[in-house]
């Protein structure tokens, strides 16, 4: 900054100044890159398959992201503020089993959902406690409670089962069925997706959610209550996990003690690739959904063009770091190109 | 009979563990007027300030507000009450915008209680124009530089409109025009009837804006007074507890060859073409507004930024672009301006802080020498007068000014034949600035070469031998110490002259 | 704002030390057959390929970085091993380029992180999926079991009748050099200063990404050892080796007190926290405990294990609160 | 003694003593009571073997003898199993029954066992030979394989693209079946079938879903896919369920009737098969008491009795084979609860 020679700030032509706002938006949003890979990698699978964007097609893409677009938006929230929640994979888990194990028993549909919630409401409300209150790494506590709630999970459910054929008819079909190739399924996700990011950007708790992320110590000093907004950020976490597990229960239509096993990590590599930082306050939950279509799509591109399975494991993992290579140079090219567009003393 | 206090503080204790940071102090503070907090570095100004300000509990003592004891439970209390604080070291958010950062958690609400971006970087904007700076309130605030870090501190503070106005050393990193601004808004809040407190190591600053002195020294209250008919000899006596020697001890020396050569140094968006030699035994002073590009020209020089064009010599040989630790086996040494975030490692010990710059030097068959580590370190800390209770101790447990003592110990372990200081006594009290300026001034004696940036102008103009001026991003003038005064200098870093 | 001085009094690496030898004298008495040589000697060959991990990741933890990619370098090294060996080339070839293998990996995930600047996190799920699908590419389903059997004998016996593996003592020469090059030499005290604050560890003229890069060179170095190791001591060379071994690795390095943001923690609290997971799973298993119940207890001991300290300092700082504020009253 | 002066594969000849003991076997011998039988699947907690091991404990009490089951919790954690084998070893069990999640990783440990006078039986997934006393596997390998591909082509009418989807890329018993499917292919009543590609689901719903879907996305024309796994089966009938392709690609293969009840109802699935895993577990508790009695040793054609399963004789290497698999659809399911 400069302190001008008159007073007043020097004025800009405001069309000018409205005008280049609206290239820097555009430029300066982080998921644009991902956006990218993930385009070219569509449009080069339907140009090997035209069967690829077929109804169906499509009908699949979308499936298979809504589950981890709903915990990856969830995990998102934690991670903005320099958290993480690993035990999602468990909560997950359990939660679809006990919706499973509510609608076994001649439940209501919408009972079992609430009851998948509510149950992933406990499991962040218990995270959440931990690691606000007791002040401590996030990701011991949610190491430990991955394997506590696995543990309970495993016991409770011992080797028993759910199978679609436990399940109301009209829930499974809820699973798969949809508008045309929009699945329902992935219009709660979206749903879930657009109010969560309206309220990360335009309410106060949302920015602060940011703060608090960026730089804890500030935050406390400026009054923000930041035990409370991470209790808030782990509830809606394990919330959405919740619900993730019991919209998987309406897909897979089965569920047993080892559901979820392992899911954490795809959820962390989505969020990761959707350029949320681990070192908080940055990111978006676009981002991170982003990140897991573009993952699970990975999933369903090769299958689609004929790879055979034994590449498919090491073209994902070159893929992955393709697409967080890709991100970070053009993220880096931009900002370079906005500096200088910027300088001062140019 | 006057109104009660607006705040006040009564017998007020505060430890951390061994250490007494404060003993039965009292204060008072009375709308409209300006009360200066004076001390030595560690005497306990930045405690008392977060006691005021809910960051810390007193172990014994009250605080009044209005004349009724309160207890403060958090910052959310004190902000509540109508207390605004600048504290000493910048609390940004990085990864927010400026107006984010300066709204956050009262930022004005549309319907629903939604957020009206357009109306938080209006006001931010606002903010910015009063105190005459130009800022983009959209901008980060990753990337500011201290300087505008503290401006953004500032308006944040400016922006509750509070009874109250604490400030900690909120000038340290400003130059004068900045703090001539800051003071005439500062004024008029005081006019509309707010309390100011206020904490600077520049006396002239205290006596500039405010009409009375409490002076800590060792965490006991020393004098709490009108400032009319006190002399700056005064107020260094109550803080210091003995007459001061000149503050700026310049020895004459014999200047020698070049030692730093800097060529067409360039980078691009940030500075142009800076070329200029420092001599052995010389103190060349480097000055201009803030922003102006200078703590970047030392970056450059050191390595820690790739220039893009230019070379740099150090004693005829040239150095690496790019690669700081080629640079200081070639003698070059920088203090760097940023304490928290470039000088310090905060969780590690004062010991082991000074030394890291020595670690290949004190390590013997590729092991590391405690003893010899221990013993450099304590050498140093002596020398510059540290305050510590435990060398031992995590240095982020020490005050602002005695931290940024511990850079310089840090830098001045590796016997640079080079050195570069940026901002080398801010937030340093003016008994041990005195002894800084003396060290510098006897390094040089020794032949080093001295490159010394400042936003302190009298510091500038006291020590340096020929005083280098820069403006947006460019070399504007060369200044000899005969020729160099506040108006020549000034007018160089304002871009009056060509 | 940095902790009161007094909150640091008991260091946690200690308390796994101590919780260690307490779980140890407890087993010894009350464990039927766990004090028995053979057992112990099953105890620490099954721990070993986590310690072994734990070795490097301890340095690059405090340095700030993690590498969740070592069980897959480990698999993708056995798997390599496995088909040379199926091609005909001698073992004491094999051995040695496995391990260049594995320096190979960590210097992919080295460069990645340091000339890129990614997240190692992010840079490391992505080649830890990367290296177990070469792996299994190379080697596909087979299954290579018959390496020569004093490599065997070496890998998976004792010393006589005794309870120590033979692969314990290279395991405590690494430690050794591991431990001295951590918390005694320039370049250990560097990882410190670059875990706390990288950039004033760059300010002070250390070498920041220098010093990564062989942090992940080393890292990938022992990884592919210890899948050398596991291919000899199960006798199996598959592409699906030590699957998950990372989570592992990182729970144990995690409960010795590691930070995993960086600049703290002991290599000795590393490894008690590693032999202390083994030991318990041990006892555990003697004392017939299920599976799912050792996964419960496991994850108690690591919640505990951070939030215990929390606590007992808080209550303690409150009642030194509630001592200072009463005669105000 | 080589020549390239390093141990090869050449070099390095089997020279492993024979663990199996020189005591001859005495069929008449009494049954022991009282002995204690350890059961270690690959995972605990799996439905399947789950079944199975009940199936063993029943017999077990029968027998008089104690019964105990224990084992890791994931199916891909091999070092685990082998500390459950180290700590059977450890707590001096009789027998133990295990199903191996690896041939060869088990080995060490389970000849360490045997060494310590433990008989070793494994069931559904065996290890090699010498690595323990006898195998009890569900059916024969040749049997599964072909009978699969026979209830295929009467799906299809013996015509069009077919495709399988596996398990896991090293899964021993499904790539043994696979080769023999492939075998069966060759038939020339087959003439009309062409198998385009084999898939793996690595037992995960998740990916065997998702392969099932890039199948049938590669290959439009597919007729239909065999899916020796009992959790690919489910997978994909689930994804054909609800999708366009139900009821017009043919699903069989492995599965449980109660996985796939509700598939075969609804139309997705016209059959399938699958041992009676109880019955699979019975005889691989039968058999360890056998062993610990003493009536068989392990080798080839010796010949014991397993209650009322009947007489078995053990084949080559030690392999008993429980006997053709149980073919699933519409008409019998419901009368199979596992
Ligand atoms: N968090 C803490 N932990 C331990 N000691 C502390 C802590 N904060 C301050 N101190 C100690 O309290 C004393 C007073 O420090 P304080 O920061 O109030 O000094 P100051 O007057 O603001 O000095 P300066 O002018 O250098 O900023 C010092 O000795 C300091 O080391
Ligand atoms: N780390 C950084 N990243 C990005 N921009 C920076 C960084 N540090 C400084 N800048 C910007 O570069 C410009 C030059 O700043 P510099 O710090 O060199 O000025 P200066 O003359 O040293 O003044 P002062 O240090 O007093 O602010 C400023 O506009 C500043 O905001
Ligand atoms: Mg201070
Ligand atoms: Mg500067």
């Amino acid at each position: 900054m400069t302190v001008t020679a008159q007073p007043p700030a020097p004025a800009v032509d405001p069309d000018k100044a409205g005008g280049t706002r609206l290239v820097d938006r555009v430029f300066k949003m982080r998921e644009l890159a991902i956006l990218l890979v993930f385009l070219v990698m569509i449009a080069v699978t339907q140009a090997g398959n035209s069967e690829f964007l077929s109804e169906q097609g499509i009908k699949d893409l979308l499936l298979n992201a809504t589950i981890l677009v709903l915990v990856a938006t969830g995990q998102a929230l934690v991670v903005i503020t320099r958290n993480v929640d690993l035990s999602v994979g468990s909560t997950l888990g359990i939660s679809a089993f006990a919706a499973g194990d509510f609608l076994h028993g001649g439940g209501n549909s919408l009972v079992a959902i609430v009851l998948a919630v509510a149950l992933g409401v406990g499991c962040g409300l218990l995270n959440g406690a931990l690691v606000s209150l007791g002040q401590v790494p996030a990701l011991v506590v949610t190491l430990g409670t991955l394997y506590v709630i696995r543990g309970i999970d495993s016991i409770w459910v011992g080797s028993r089962q759910i199978t679609a054929s436990d399940l109301p008819g009209g829930y499974v079909d809820f699973g798969s069925g949809g508008i045309s190739a929009v699945p329902y399924l992935a219009l709660i996700a979206l749903a879930v997706l657009i109010a969560v990011a309206y309220y990360l950007r335009h309410f106060g708790g949302g920015r602060e959610l940011y703060a608090l992320g960026s730089n804890p110590e500030a935050a406390r000093l400026a009054g923000i209550p930041v035990r409370r907004r991470i209790l808030a950020a782990y509830t809606a976490c394990g919330a959405l996990a919740g619900l993730a597990g019991a919209l998987y229960l309406a897909r897979f239509g089965n569920v047993d003690s080892a559901t979820g096993n392992g899911y954490e990590l795809t959820v962390v590599s989505a969020v990761v690739v959707g350029g949320v930082a681990f070192t908080g306050g940055s990111g978006s939950v676009y981002g991170a959904a982003l990140g897991a279509l573009l993952l699970t799509s990975i999933n369903s591109v090769l299958p689609a063009l004929g790879v055979s399975s034994v590449w498919v494991l090491a073209i994902n993992g070159v893929l992955l770091v393709l697409a967080i290579a890709v991100d970070r140079v053009v993220a880096l090219r931009v900002a370079e190109a906005l500096k200088k567009r910027n300088a001062r003393h140019a | 009979m006057r109104e009660p206090p607006v705040l006040a503080v009564e017998g007020l204790d505060k430890s951390f563990g061994a250490v007494r940071a404060l003993h039965g102090v009292s204060l008072q503070l009375h709308a409209g007027e300006a009360h200066a907090l004076a001390g030595e570095n560690g005497a306990g100004k930045s405690t008392l300030i977060k006691t005021l300000a809910g960051v810390h509990r007193p172990d014994a003592g009250t605080v009044l507000i209005d004349g009724e004891p309160v207890t403060l439970h958090g910052p959310a209390d004190a902000r509540d009450a109508g207390i605004a604080v600048i504290y000493q070291e910048p609390t940004l958010f990085p990864d927010l915008s400026v107006a984010e950062n300066i709204f956050m958690g009262r930022q004005p609400r549309r319907s629903l209680g939604r957020i009206d971006h357009k109306a938080v970087n209006a006001a931010a904007a606002a903010l910015f124009a009063r105190l005459g700076v130009d800022l983009d309130p959209e901008q980060p605030a990753r990337g500011l530089s201290i300087a505008d870090q503290q401006i953004v501190e500032i308006a944040k503070a400016l922006s509750f409109d509070a009874r109250v106005l604490i400030m900690d050393e909120p000038t340290a990193a400003l130059t004068g025009s900045e703090v001539a601004r800051l003071f005439a808004v500062v004024r008029t809040l005081r006019e509309q009837g707010s309390a100011i407190l206020f904490i600077s190591h520049r006396l002239e600053e205290i006596f500039g804006l405010c009409q009375r002195v409490t002076t800590l020294r060792d965490g006991a209250l020393i004098a709490s007074e009108p400032v009319e008919g006190l002399t700056e000899d005064d107020l260094v006596r109550r803080m210091v507890g003995r007459d001061l020697d000149e503050l700026y001890p310049k020895q004459d020396t014999d200047i020698g060859a070049v030692a730093l050569s800097v060529r067409r140094l360039t980078r691009e968006g940030v500075f142009t073409d800076v070329s200029f030699d420092v001599r052995r035994g010389e103190i060349v002073g480097l000055a201009g507004l803030v922003g102006a590009g200078r703590s970047e020209v030392a970056r450059a020089v050191f390595g820690i930024d790739r220039r893009d064009a230019g070379t740099v010599e150090v004693d005829g040989r040239a150095l690496v672009n790019g690669a700081p630790s080629t640079a200081m086996a070639a003698g070059l040494a920088l203090v760097p301006e940023d304490r928290r975030a470039q000088g310090l490692v905060m969780g590690m010990s004062i010991e082991r802080n000074i030394g890291l710059t020595g670690l290949r030097t004190t390590a013997r068959a590729g092991l590391m020498d405690r003893r010899a580590e221990r013993s450099r370190s304590l050498d140093w800390a002596v020398k510059l007068q540290v305050k510590y209770a435990r060398i031992a101790d995590a240095v982020g447990t020490l005050s602002g000014g005695n931290q940024q003592k511990v850079v310089l110990a840090k830098w001045l372990a590796t016997g640079p034949r080079v050195l570069i200081v940026d901002e080398p006594t801010r937030g340093i009290d003016v008994g041990t600035k005195a002894e800084v300026h003396r060290l510098l001034s006897g390094l040089a004696a020794d032949g080093v070469a001295v490159l010394m940036i400042s936003s302190d102008l009298p510091e500038i103009l006291g020590m340096a031998d020929r005083v280098l001026v820069m403006h947006e991003g460019r070399l504007t003038a060369e200044i000899p110490r005969t020729e160099a005064t506040e108006e020549s200098v000034m007018a160089a870093a304002t871009g009056r002259v060509a | 704002m940095p902790d009161l001085p007094l909150a640091r009094a008991v260091r946690w690496d200690t308390v796994v030390g101590a919780l260690l030898v307490v779980l140890l004298l407890a087993s010894f008495s009350f464990v039927d057959g766990f004090g028995n040589a053979l057992n112990l000697s099953f105890l620490l060959g099954n721990t070993l390929p986590i310690a072994l991990i734990a070795l490097p990741m301890t340095l690059l933890v405090v340095a700030g970085e993690i590498d969740l990619s070592v069980a897959s370098t480990a698999g993708l090294s056995g798997a390599v091993m496995g088909s040379l060996w199926n091609a005909g080339m001698a073992i004491e070839t094999i051995i040695p380029l496995c391990l260049v293998l594995g320096v190979l990996c960590g210097l992919v995930n080295g460069l990645l992180v340091t000339r890129l600047g990614l997240p190692s996190l992010a840079v490391t799920i992505g080649t830890m999926a990367a290296y177990r699908g070469i792996a299994q590419i190379i080697l596909g389903s087979d299954a290579v079991t018959d390496f020569p059997t004093q490599y065997l004998d070496f890998a998976a016996g004792r010393i006589g009748d005794t309870f120590l593996p033979y692969a314990f003592l290279p395991f405590l020469a690494l430690l050794a050099i591991a431990v001295v090059i951590l918390h005694a030499t320039p370049f250990g005290r560097s990882l410190f200063a670059i875990g706390a604050n990288e950039e004033a560890a760059r300010f002070a003229g250390i070498r920041v990404r220098r010093h990564k890069l062989w942090l992940f060179v080393a890292t990938g170095l022992m990884a592919s050892l210890t899948g050398v190791f596991w291919a000899l001591h199960y006798a199996s060379a598959r592409y699906d080796n030590a699957t998950g071994l990372e989570l592992s690795v990182v729970a144990a390095v995690l409960l010795g007190g590691i930070d995993f943001d960086g600049g703290r923690g002991t290599l000795g609290g590393a490894i008690a926290g590693v032999f202390l997971l083994g030991a318990l799973q041990n006892a555990m298993s003697l004392l017939n405990v299920s599976a799912q119940s050792q996964i419960v207890v496991t994850g108690i001991l690591l919640v505990v294990s951070v939030l215990g300290p929390r606590v007992a300092r808080q209550i303690g700082t409150a009642r030194a609160g509630r001592q200072a504020t009463t005669p105000s009253h | 003694a080589t020549a390239c002066g390093g141990t090869t594969k050449d070099s390095a000849k089997d020279d492993d003593a024979g663990t199996s003991s020189h005591a001859k076997a005495d069929p008449g011998a009494a049954t022991k009571k009282g002995l204690k039988v350890a059961f270690l699947p690959k995972q605990v907690n799996n439905p399947y073997f789950t079944t199975a091991d009940k199936g063993g404990e029943k017999a077990v009490t029968e027998l008089g003898s104690t019964y105990k089951e224990t084992g890791p919790n994931s199916a891909t954690d091999t070092s685990g199993q082998v500390s459950y084998v180290n700590t059977l070893t450890q707590q001096q069990v009789d027998a133990m029954a295990v199903s191996a999640q690896d041939p060869g990783a088990l080995c060490t440990a389970l000849k360490q066992a045997m060494k310590n006078g433990i008989k070793v039986v494994t069931y559904d997934s065996d290890t090699k030979p010498e690595c323990r006393n006898a195998f009890v596997s569900q059916a024969s390998a040749e049997a599964l394989g072909r009978t699969q591909v026979q209830l295929l082509g009467e799906q299809t009418g013996y015509k069009g693209e077919i495709a399988i989807l596996s398990a896991a890329q090293t899964a021993t018993n499904q790539n043994t079946w696979i080769d023999f499917m492939k075998d069966e292919l060759k038939k020339p009543k087959y003439k009309d079938m062409k198998l385009v590609k084999v898939a793996y689901g690595n037992d995960d719903a998740q990916q065997s879903f998702q392969q099932t879907q890039g199948l049938l996305q590669e290959h439009p024309k597919l007729a239909g896919i065999i899916s020796p796994t009992t959790v690919g089966i489910k997978a994909a009938a689930q994804y054909l369920s609800g999708s366009k392709y139900k009821g017009k690609v043919a699903l069989t293969g492995l599965g449980t009737p109660n996985d796939m009840r509700k598939y075969v109802k609804n139309g997705t699935v016209e059959g399938f098969e699958l041992w009676d895993p109880a019955k699979l577990g019975e005889l691989a508790a039968r058999t360890a008491v056998a062993l610990s009695s003493g009536q068989i040793t392990g080798k080839e054609g010796e010949t014991f009795k397993a209650g009322a399963m009947g007489t078995f004789t053990l084949g080559k290497d030690g392999v008993i084979d429980l006997g053709k698999p149980t073919v699933f659809d519409r008409k019998n399911i419901d009368d199979y609860h596992f």
